[in-house]
């Protein structure tokens, strides 16, 4: 059985990487996971400084889901470079570092300064929810989305996926802006932007108040999206949302995505990653199916 | 396959009974768990039904070694609790653990315990394992739990806010009447009385251990939604630390509670 | 303990009143549910003509929802003033027609022939996401939303709730546009769209591909957008989306919203509405709250 | 509360064990859904975990009013019967019901019978409820199943596709070899064989019910989700019924199968 992908002339051993942000650089995940099994590690987001985040409680519980304001809580990228990369590096795995900033010039600090690091490809974060000034912009405006991409990719040296937001009204138009700043490639989607309230307490339940939603819960709505986006741009797309099973994946793949990602799955049991790789070719198996990318876009 | 460990283990119940309103005892067969388990470490309880996905982390409050048990004792606040209380003996519940960093046994002659409601569950197993002359205050709302267990290892003794047993009031006015001194303070309770703990050590100069409580998202250091501050290394400022990992329990002169 | 709640005039005995599409006119629920103790009875999209709405399968479980293609199957609007309103006049409870249209003259083709009709309430549906031929487009652009509300607004003789979609980049901006268009109240969420696909079949479990996500798996979502509203406009909002207790629905009264309708949770338990009011009562008994109005709009 | 009816009713499991593979016999303890039951009928099983919420619509297969126990017969096909699968013996599970127009009972001499797979299940109330002379015709894919129960009300002709026992092939072919005849003809089963069954009786002349299956969101008449088409009253076009409330049974001369 064939399970290697290809995405912006990467070749990922098998279509499962760890969504950023929940599997931090892999550290605390190596009791559990064989890192050398994977098709990549996408870590934490990384920016230009450190970044303390936000306050806690940074965490809520939904049904079917979590909110998260964790707020890019990150060591910032020289750390990054002198102790995440070796680590990560003693793997046979491809590692894809999610690139974090407020504004264009920071997420090109963070870049440059990977250009000469021993990293695979870049995933600009242009989507998450929790960090007030600015990064949030860029993933709702296409022009803006493009923009950021385009000036990225001027300095990037690895090939650069964006990845995109789902709190927008069309994500087909941000995917397309993206294409056109230069993307390699997108990844979908960053979490929705929800709340908790905590009736007794008459408050948020995060400090922060909204939080970004996670989980099984937000998979039909990923799912949709992927499947818009793979039939509307020319890039590979990476799929996630709510990924925690094998079958769970193999929709995103029939959807058009080319590799996935586990992200809040990792949290509820640190071996998901394994077993998802573990049921996806068991699939295969059972359904005939030789080649993992026979798949890909599949659905009409 | 090479990925060596299950994280998540299925235990089977072995008791499960009331040991005051809203407070109950589960005893699990667990001995994976009670193998390498320090006093202060808590584990991962797994809900069932109703879309709760995340974990309810509760601390280790006895182990067994000999017989492979763990014991564990929570109060219901909210639904997750609220199922777990539901389940029979027999049944099982997903566990995993041990999580976090535990108390560091001090080496000294006499040691200071206390607990907060159910903060108190930790000391037990504390108790066990200390070495030395121990004193140990409890606070509580209202009806004390697991005095009896702790009454084993040196005297207790109670506060409660409604008088209904001990001192009427907080623990800290227990423990400022009696002056009570020692080597080491450890204590597990709600953040407001950790803040007088903290503050009564200082004052004291007594070094402290406290153990902290958190909103989890994982319990094994992967999300960083844990997070307590602690001082910055430099002395300005602050700098987060993860209470599921780097925890929960923290030095009391670098913990910041706010 | 004073639940009634007042929306544009329309006084309700309590917030509680079902959400358009998940109790019919309420025949079906008669056996389980005291229908003279609903605030309200939000009902059914009502065309101008029948529709026949889109083929099988209409449903889909996801985890913690559901999605649905529905398509606004109904009798039109004539056989609706002929069966439901007298079916529904027999109770001593507020009636709400839902409007569904594809163009404006549609919409108002349905708010003419309602003028005379025995009905308390309007609420005007430019949020399907399960009907192709416009109608969606009015909800996720605010020059739209604001000039169906304005020509239907001129025909209607009742207060005009309009109903939001979820599906935009900022909802906020589309309620202060209904605003404008002189909205009387807004409601709030509509569906999430979705998708569901059958691994084995390698084809979308919707016949329509795509459908709208309901249930508690949105409630955080929701709860942010009614927050945000609410926060932002000076209508009276209805909250919805994921409502399942008494609680959920005290969380969206303390975000902001004047009354809640309970929605997926009425296909799973025909009797939720009586228990969800029941459990306000028990929520507002034991916090000492004497008026629920008392509670609108608390969190900060 | 005016409120008089809880729907979801929660009901002892009496007796769970497989009866082919993958194929389970479910008795529950429900007198108040036996009482009002009519063959054709289903029930509405909820699952527990999972973040699964929507009803499994099962057919009521066979009815003890002196007992009040409701047999039930299912396939696991996905991951709620699976869940289902394993609930033990004294568990409870949630069941509304009865749901559904059920068969009407013709007063003819002479009835056809017709299942396939697990559309067999309703056939016993069926046979069981109908006077005069029965045959009974079920297909399968492999192994069969009710068979003997069935026997009891009249002789059945078995066919499988595999040839593993009866006919090898369908129903339908052992139903023209047998030129079949009858006063009404009752069917369940896949949409495939319905079409057959429903052209066949359109053929011979002979009256049909035909109990159709399609994915539900209540399974009382709240959500319009499960539709099936049938010929429009002026006779152009088609309009969409209800499944779960309109049927699951349907006029042969009627319904669309499209
Ligand atoms: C290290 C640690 C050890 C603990 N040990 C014990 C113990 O021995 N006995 C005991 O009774 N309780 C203990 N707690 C608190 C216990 O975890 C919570 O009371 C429990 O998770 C509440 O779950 P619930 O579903 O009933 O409440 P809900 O409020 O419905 O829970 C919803 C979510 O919030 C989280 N949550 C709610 N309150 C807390 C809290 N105080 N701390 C962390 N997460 C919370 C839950 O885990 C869940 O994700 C401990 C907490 C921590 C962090
Ligand atoms: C009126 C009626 C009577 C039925 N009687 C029986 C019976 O007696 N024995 C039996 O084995 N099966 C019967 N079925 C089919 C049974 O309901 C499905 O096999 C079952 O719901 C599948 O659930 P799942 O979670 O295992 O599958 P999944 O595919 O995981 O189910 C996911 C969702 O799809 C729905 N679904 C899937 N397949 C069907 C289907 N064929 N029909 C309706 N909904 C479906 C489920 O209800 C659920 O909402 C009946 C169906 C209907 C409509
Ligand atoms: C705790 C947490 C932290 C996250 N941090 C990041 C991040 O640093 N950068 C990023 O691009 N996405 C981040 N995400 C989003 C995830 O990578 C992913 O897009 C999202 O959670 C949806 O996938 P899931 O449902 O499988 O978790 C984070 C998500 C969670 C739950
Ligand atoms: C089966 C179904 C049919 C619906 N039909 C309509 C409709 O006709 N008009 C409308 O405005 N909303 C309709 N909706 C949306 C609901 O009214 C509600 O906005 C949505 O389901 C979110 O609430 P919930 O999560 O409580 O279900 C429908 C929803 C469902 C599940
Ligand atoms: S709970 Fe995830 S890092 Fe502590
Ligand atoms: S399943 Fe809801 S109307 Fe039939």
């Amino acid at each position: 059985m064939r399970m290697e992908v290809e995405i912006a002339g990467v070749r990922l051993k098998n279509p499962v990487t760890t969504a950023s942000g929940t599997f931090g650089s892999g550290r605390e995940y190596e009791p559990y996971v064989d890192i050398n099994r994977l098709g990549a590690v996408i870590v934490k987001g990384v920016a230009n400084k450190e970044w303390l985040g936000n306050p806690a409680p940074r965490i809520a519980e939904t049904y079917g889901g979590m909110l998260n304001s964790v707020g890019l809580q990150n060591p910032g990228v020289d750390a990054f470079m002198l102790e995440d990369i070796p680590f990560l590096r003693r793997f046979d795995t491809k590692i894809v570092v999610n690139i974090a900033g407020r504004t264009v010039e920071e997420y090109c600090e963070v870049v440059e300064k990977l250009r000469d690091a021993d990293v695979d490809m870049l995933e600009l974060n242009i989507s998450c929810p929790n960090v007030k000034e600015g990064g949030v912009a860029f993933g709702i405006d296409p022009k803006m989305a493009e923009l950021a991409t385009r000036e990225v990719k001027k300095v990037a040296r690895q090939p650069l996926v964006v990845k995109l937001s789902p709190n927008v009204t069309d994500i087909v138009e941000i995917a397309k802006a993206v294409e056109s700043g230069g993307a390699d490639a997108v990844s979908l989607i960053n979490t929705l932007i929800g709340m908790r309230i905590d009736a007794r307490k008459r408050k948020p339940v995060l400090a922060n108040k909204i939080g970004g939603l996670s989980g099984p819960a937000v998979k039909p709505v990923a799912l949709r999206m992927v499947y818009q986006v793979a039939k509307a741009v020319d890039l590979p797309v990476i799929g996630l949302g709510g990924i925690m099973t094998g079958e769970d994946a193999i929709e995103f793949m029939m959807a058009g995505a080319t590799a996935v990602s586990v992200g809040t799955a990792n949290l509820l049991d640190p071996g998901a990653t394994m077993r998802i790789l573990d049921e996806m070719e068991a699939f295969l198996q059972e359904n005939n199916i030789r080649d993992i990318r026979d798949i890909i876009g599949v659905v009409e | 396959m090479c990925h060596e460990k299950n994280a998540r283990i299925p235990c089977t119940i072995m008791k499960h009974k009331a040991l005051a309103e809203g407070v109950y005892e589960l005893v699990l067969e667990a001995p994976g768990i009670v193998g390498e388990a320090k006093a202060g470490q808590f584990v991962n309880l797994y809900c069932k039904t109703g879309g709760k996905l995340l974990p309810r982390p509760i601390s280790i409050c006895e182990t067994d070694r000999e017989e492979g048990l763990l014991r564990l004792v929570y109060a219901v606040v909210g639904s997750g609790t609220r199922e777990i209380s539901g389940y029979p003996e027999g049944d099982q519940i997903e566990v995993m653990g041990p999580l976090g960093n535990g108390y560091t046994l001090d080496q000294g002659a006499r040691h200071v315990l206390v607990g907060g409601g159910v903060g108190t569950p930790p000391l037990v197993e504390l108790a066990k394992r200390l070495s030395g002359e121990k004193v140990i205050y409890l606070g509580f709302r209202t009806q004390p739990y697991l005095v009896e267990s702790l009454r084993e290892y040196g005297p207790v003794h109670v506060a409660t806010d409604d008088g209904s047993q001990g001192h009427k009031g907080t623990v800290l006015e227990l423990m400022e009447e009696h002056q009570v001194t020692g080597g080491m303070l450890y204590a597990c309770g709600p953040t407001p009385m950790l803040r007088a703990v903290q503050a009564y050590a200082l004052a004291k100069g007594i070094p402290s251990q406290l153990s902290l409580e958190e909103r989890m998202g994982c319990g094994f250091g992967g999300c960083v939604g844990c997070v307590c501050k602690v001082r910055a290394e430099g002395g300005e400022g602050f700098a987060y630390k993860k209470v599921c990992k780097d925890g929960p329990v923290f030095d009391g002169k670098e913990v910041l509670l706010t």
